[in-house]
């Protein structure tokens, strides 16, 4: 009976008062031929500690490997803080605040992670959230689809350097909608969106153009010639960005003449742990325009009847617990609790940190494929500045590299080699300012090793 | 006071980043580099833990209150669980590590899958999806990659009752199909007539809660499964209500094709301020090729197990990916540990207490003189009740009576769901509340009963006890403002 | 400038109100002579993510082993909820209660903590703690001889099977209040008090006498004869006893015909980890004749103005603050943190749960040491019942059975020989309910292979 | 509502304990096992969970208020501290595990005694005290065992400002030592007069806090050291306060023979809710071998450094063993982890910083018309303000003041201590507060000082605002009730 309060006693008191005989005649009203049996492949109930054991041993058969995988999940220090007090339960054990008054924690946080994550585009408005990155720039496609309701025959121009799960996950998601994605492909050299390949679009041929800053291999950009020439085909401009980039580089809102449209990410580097995929949250701040064509829960301030000020949902109309049909996205639960974490992830770094962190990261980054681009048959694979992962060429196979490297507990970055088979051997490799310079020997060392 | 207002220039929590800034003027290109400078707080480490602490406990929360939340079966959130989960080795695994490091990962992950197949009565089950919502719209998808598999164009209807939770027609039309709403009789079963006007060969498929958000068990849901069978549609099953059921009912068995569980109700993870979740699917033999990648598989090696990946090109026909990495791993990992604890005859357990703990409960507000919406019918694990004699006679909504609630100590029932039913209170006690409680729960009922009939204002004008007042939700959307501005009022 | 919040203009300002020039200046009045230069062993500053980084490793160095030692600090499990409610920062950032108002919260907490452990002892009274386990058995010495004003020439009766540490400390720290301290030796048959040692006494000769319960080497002493005894000497008893031993044993009240006077322990069983020693905390409890000589603070339930109950410090007349030289005790700072702990750990436990968890302890410690018998040269120290530790007589050296185990990272038990060398090879065993039978069995087969 | 209260028998949290209880009757005599039980709560593990988190909200503390409670140096704690200190590597190893196992642990605990002598200017250390109580003990048995090692047995005077903590002269009484008062005069220095009274050829030594809890640093301790040492005693340092000039001035330096520190203030480990705390004891040349045991050593073997315990083995004069293992371990390695995080610098800025706050709070309040009990003198990291005028022209008493502070969000400074400033606050602010916090706590003085001359009532009657009203201490002596009946009300 675990976490089941009742007694005997209590249980004969409830029967009595509903008027049963046993709680299995509570049951009564479900035809017999549905009634199951016993679970089968459920195991017997096991104490706290067996499970802690149990699992705790599992974890620990994961560990003690030094990542140098970025590829969408990166891993920062996460301030002690954060998930102290992420984690109280009055944080933790609430649900939606769709009681304002009793939720007012919940809802004046999500209104600060909402003006930050404004300050950090250079947008104007946010959400409480969605379900990830990926997630993210499917909705933002939804939703400027929505906002462009004549949109049929326009395409959105997604660039195939974009993160593949991202691009996979679009299209699951959009797929019904009617919406055209042309893929657009990358420059061989540059790694950048080809310029070559927009030739071919005339003005009001495209609904939106997706750009990835830095992209999947960690490089940057034009965002000012592509945000412009998006704008000089009427198409909205949606951005896909790492948050910790920010920091150092030009905001989503202040790209090209006009800034994008709207900006989406994997809200993850900011205080959240790589833990295998999940539980992160995908940020969308948008033009002003746009809001209510938004999906998701939006928290806005207001006043009580004293003229007090307080916190409550707003905009609810665009929501499907009250549009149903016609919401703007299916999304009820979001990722409240890492928004959470972020928030306080935020309010902790500041700008100044935040920045830290970043550029920490990126000469680190540098600072790794310098030495290791001095091997022979090591180089770059593209010739564009790039952040902080960065994508090169091979001597050998990439997976032979991982596996041993293995034996100094080292991953020493993702294998390109299944999602993009025409570069042959190729690895992306992130560095973040959790590694230590003794790291980055220990990681030259293993891989010189490797190539003997 | 926001943690902006609290901001001082040059403030900073200086532990917690680089002690030193590195230049990277020659690494990034001069026009890519931010020159608008943020206003983000700039605040000491104390402040921010300070403000965040107070800031929590202006919340109500399971750790805190009784939270009856109706359809959202707020349970406690075992610590242990939690815990489990937030093992350094989990944490720190990258979704993308080689499979050499991710054993103890997958190995629980395909665990909570056959688990699930257990519980739900299905042939496979794919975890990815992020929240119930999620895991409809993966459901819906695989209904109607299935018709089109079978180059049956024509079906473009979902049908829905009527008091189904907004997912579902809003899922339904992201999938694009078109909604067909049919009513609910007033014993709170689905209208059989209705459903027949509206069943066709255009239908796709029906999306169903069983128990419904009546708070009632479809009776007729054997008839239900053999009509849109016949019509060549499927049935959708949306797991909300899981809890009601578990372990005494299969959903497969009830006859449904496809179904979401929502781990953040049934599995008692928590629910987190609004999320995160995590809603699996669980499919009949008909949609196995078309579940969502990836998946856990398991082989065995020369004597040695191993887990791995099944993705899109192990199941070609998959309707795809629905996240970056595979879904909420730190979820799913908590609804292992929470089914480890609670074991096979614990999941029974929770179908029979909360549904024990929800029948007591109508029982004692129906002596105490309120209105029960299906007075006639076993509540499941929740229940409904309406105030519309109430508001009629007294002009007090059943939002006053949540806000009064709350000046109880209480959080309150789901409000105005389902739609169908009047000025309606959704009542789900769950399983882990005691009979004190829920004792405790009812004596405030009836005091706010009394206060309505002597004294409605102090009802109307709650809550008096909490942080704020009655909010004004109309300014909220008309004076919006979704984000703090330097030198706007705070 | 970590944690120090001011920025250049918060200091200006500052010194501009204070109307001095310079912090510098704030430090005038000391003399110049005694200004310190900059420190030469504290390092540099260091970030959070260094540090975490840094200890992390280091408690690696010392993490992994399958620990069999007790002797004074027990691994049991803890559960989650817990530490997770302990550091709460309400209850980790507060200090002593002295504003009761503000400080229901460690009040009400202390006041149940005292009633549970008034509970397990059987006795009228608790304090809110002391230090550990070994200061609080020096404190109820003292104790007993200022409620036995007349005790020169008297003795504290302190067997010699009482942990060796304790008795150090006692020692150390009675010392100088004139307070005859008799060292009683045990049988070497039973390992429990010799009471042909006791003859030498008579009754007014002893002031009081401790009897430790299970004693150090997990023997269980007869505690009843023992009371009797003391009683019939006019002799205080204060009964030293394990926590969770007491879900199962006979508490110290009902020892005898009249039961022990004071009962203390040490109380990291109850949900805090062996954590190298502390912090932990000592229990003290007593028959309420003793309450006014009780060291420490205690919680009383009173009224507030409206007539509603709420908790306080009570009987501060016996505390250093008041009472300064005439105190019960120097004690102020005690271990409210380890007892938060505990008093959520009693909660979750309850009788039942602790009493499976005592027994489970009992029945696996039996498990092994029946096995390790069964080898040619191990043997039973004592032939009386045991509860949860056993010493054992070894074949061969305790220190090289250690080293040898150690390559499959087990630590057998404690060795003894250092502690009681005229038992020559002796080992000292715990088996609490942590292990597994796969534990143990590992253990067996280690063990196994050393005596080859 | 006690958790007693709340106790149903037969109800358990099932999921922490074995699940099935083992029979030790033949293991067990008979007569030695428990018969009577105890009544020790039955409840589920969300009851515990959501009565001590309800419990814990009703509480001020440093996380969530203002807490400037003078000589407690209520500082930030900081949470990386505390998370490097809980890793599992340190929880779980055993006090007594083989050195082996113990050289993470051993080599912090080592450096941390580096960092003490350094900063105190000591030559030795021992970290095994567990509070400062305990470290004054530690020091004034060394003192003992210092003058009975060189036969000099007539020392049994300690010479104690009347302003010293409470601690001192119950120390000085626990080490058998008589307690010699000496008063202070109205500059807060020590009144040399009277001192030379005092000192004799029965002077053991003096214990001094400096800067002492006036509040002020003693100017005259280079003559206070002079004229002791001169006499042959020896002086004790009461580290309470070295926060107020940490990496500034070493006690060393100003010729203390031995202090203790209390790492719970000056190295912002947490206080717990009055514990636990640490409080090593550092000593000069003349007492190290008095040293209470056991201590860290280093040696090289071999290119290998190996940490070590030194124990009455090493140190056979020791005043020997303070605890059962080697004190409040998990409180040094927060301490460890604090000095990392501040560094060397760091540590000198605390001493600023926390001054620049107390003068500057100071000085405000001088300025608002409160009574300052040493106007003409800096303040250390702390000061003194006396509510004497108030108390006779308005009969509000310093703890009436100090319970109207709670309703306006702040704790209160110490009351009535040290006992010689009448109607006294003893207010110590800390580096970690802002001057906007500082600020904010000054026209809270300012309108309660307003509300005094208006409307005194409310003043003597708070706190309004809390979970209860001012507590009866009287009635709690009177009637003592210091644990839960079965019966009693509740
Ligand atoms: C009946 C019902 N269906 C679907 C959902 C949607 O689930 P989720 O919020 O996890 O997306 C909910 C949850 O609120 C629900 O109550
Ligand atoms: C001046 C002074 N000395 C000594 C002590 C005693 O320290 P502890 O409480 O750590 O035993 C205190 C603490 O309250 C103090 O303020």
């Amino acid at each position: 009976m675990a976490f089941i309060p009742h007694t005997q006693q209590d249980i004969a008191a409830m029967l009595a008062t509903i008027g049963v005989d046993s709680i299995d005649q509570l049951f009564d009203e479900i035809p017999e031929a549905l009634r199951a049996g016993i679970l089968t492949h459920v195991p017997e109930e096991m104490s706290e500690m067996d499970v802690l054991r149990l699992m705790s041993d599992r974890a620990a058969s994961d560990a003690n490997v030094s990542s140098f995988i970025g590829a969408g999940a990166y891993e920062h220090h996460i301030p002690s803080a954060v998930w102290d007090i992420a984690t109280r339960g009055e944080f933790m054990t609430a649900y939606t605040p769709y009681q304002a008054e009793a939720s007012q924690g919940t809802l004046q946080l999500i209104y600060e992670f909402q003006s930050m994550m404004t300050q950090l585009t250079g947008l104007d408005v946010a959400n409480a959230s969605l379900y990830d990155g990926a997630t993210a720039l499917a909705e933002a496609i939804l939703m400027a689809a929505r906002y462009n309701k004549r949109f049929a025959g326009k395409k959105v121009l997604l660039p195939r350097n974009i993160h593949p799960h991202y691009l996979q996950t679009v299209k699951t998601i959009v797929a019904h909608q009617g919406i055209e994605l042309a893929e657009i492909d990358f420059s061989a050299t540059t790694g950048q969106i080809d310029l070559a390949c927009l030739a071919q679009f005339k003005p009001d041929d495209v609904l939106a153009v997706v750009i990835a800053q830095p992209n999947f291999f960690g490089v940057m950009e034009d965002v000012d010639a592509m945000t412009d020439w998006a704008k000089s085909h009427n198409a909205l401009v949606i951005g896909v960005v790492n948050p910790t980039s920010l920091a150092a580089l030009k905001p989503p809102g202040q790209w090209g003449t006009e800034g994008a449209d709207i900006a989406v990410g994997e809200g993850q580097p900011l205080g959240v742990p790589v833990a295998s995929g999940g539980p992160y949250f995908g940020f969308m701040c948008a033009k002003q325009a746009l809001v209510r064509q938004m999906p998701g829960r939006i928290v806005g301030r207001t006043t009580d009847l004293d003229g007090k000020e307080g916190y409550t949902l707003t905009l609810q109309a665009r929501e499907q617990h009250i549009r149903r049909g016609k919401a703007t996205s299916n999304i009820c639960t979001n990722q409240g609790l890492t928004v959470t974490a972020a928030t306080i992830y935020l309010s902790l770094l500041g700008l100044e940190g935040l920045k830290r962190v970043a550029n920490d990261c990126v000469v680190k980054t540098h600072q790794l494929v310098s030495e290791l681009t001095k091997l022979p048959g090591v180089e770059l694979l593209f010739n564009s500045p790039y952040f902080h992962e960065c994508a090169l060429r091979l001597p050998v196979d990439g997976h032979v590299i991982q596996q041993k490297m293995q034996e100094k507990c080292i991953t020493p970055g993702l294998n390109l080699q299944p999602y993009f088979p025409e570069f042959g051997n190729a690895l992306l490799l992130c560095v973040t300012e959790t590694k230590t310079d003794a790291d980055l020997s220990c990681y030259v060392d293993a891989f010189k090793a490797c190539l003997k | 006071m926001t943690i902006f207002d609290i901001s001082t220039t040059g403030r900073r929590a200086t532990a917690q980043a680089p002690l030193n800034i590195a230049n990277v003027d020659d690494l990034i290109p001069k026009a890519l580099q931010r020159s608008q400078e943020t206003i983000l707080p700039e605040v000491s480490e104390l402040e921010v833990v300070r403000h965040y602490t107070r800031l929590s406990q202006k919340n109500f929360s399971i750790d805190t209150h009784f939270y009856p939340l109706g359809s959202c079966t707020m349970k406690y959130n075992p610590r242990g669980a939690h815990h489990a989960a937030s093992m350094p080795g989990f944490k720190q695994r990258h979704p993308l590590a080689p499979l050499v490091y991710s054993q103890g990962y997958l190995s629980c992950i395909y665990e909570l899958q056959e688990f699930i197949k257990d519980v739900t009565g299905m042939k496979g089950v794919s975890l990815t999806p992020m929240a119930g919502a999620q895991g409809e719209f993966a459901g819906v998808a695989m209904i109607k990659a299935y018709h089109l598999s079978r180059g049956d164009f024509v079906r473009d209807e979902i049908i829905v009752p009527s008091a189904a939770h907004g997912t579902n027609p809003a899922t339904a039309v992201m999938c694009g199909f078109k909604v067909k709403e049919i009513p609910v009789k007033s014993d709170g079963d689905v209208d059989l007539e209705a459903l027949k006007q509206v069943v066709t060969e255009r239908t796709a498929g029906i999306m169903l809660t069983n128990p419904s958000t009546c708070g009632v068990f479809e009776r007729d849901i054997e008839t239900i499964s053999k009509m849109i069978h016949k019509a060549g549609g499927l049935l959708y099953y949306d797991g909300a209500n899981l809890n009601a059921i578990l372990g005494r009912v299969k959903p497969g068995d009830m006859g449904f094709d496809v179904m979401h569980l929502n781990l953040h109700k049934t599995f008692a993870t928590p629910h987190g301020g609004g999320g995160p979740g995590s809603g699996p699917v669980a499919v009949g033999e008909r949609l196995l090729p078309f579940l969502p990648t990836p998946i856990v598989g398991k082989q065995h090696q020369s004597e040695k197990v191993t887990y791995y990946w099944l993705t899109e090109k192990d199941i070609p026909q998959s309707i795809g990916r629905l996240s970056a990495f595979m879904g909420n791993a730190g979820i799913l990992l908590r609804a292992y540990a929470y089914s480890l604890l609670l074991g096979r005859d614990g999941m029974h357990e929770v179908a029979e207490f909360s549904t024990l703990n929800a029948n007591y409960l109508l029982k004692r507000l129906e002596q105490a003189g309120f209105k029960i919406a299906y007075p006639t019918r076993r509540a499941s694990h929740e229940f409904l009740i309406s105030f519309s004699r109430e508001a009629k006679e007294y002009k007090v909504s059943a939002m006053d009576v949540a806000k009064r609630l709350l000046d109880y100590g209480f959080h309150a029932p789901t409000t105005y769901f389902p739609l169908l039913v009047p000025e309606c209170f959704l009542i789900e006690p769950t399983e882990t509340e005691s009979k004190e409680i829920i004792d405790a729960f009812v004596e405030a009922m009836i005091n706010i009963l009394d206060e309505i009939k002597s004294n409605a204002d102090i009802v109307k004008k709650a809550p008096h006890s909490l942080p704020v007042k009655r909010l004004d939700d109309v300014k909220a959307v008309k004076e919006l403002d979704v984000r703090w501005e330097s030198g706007k009022n705070s």
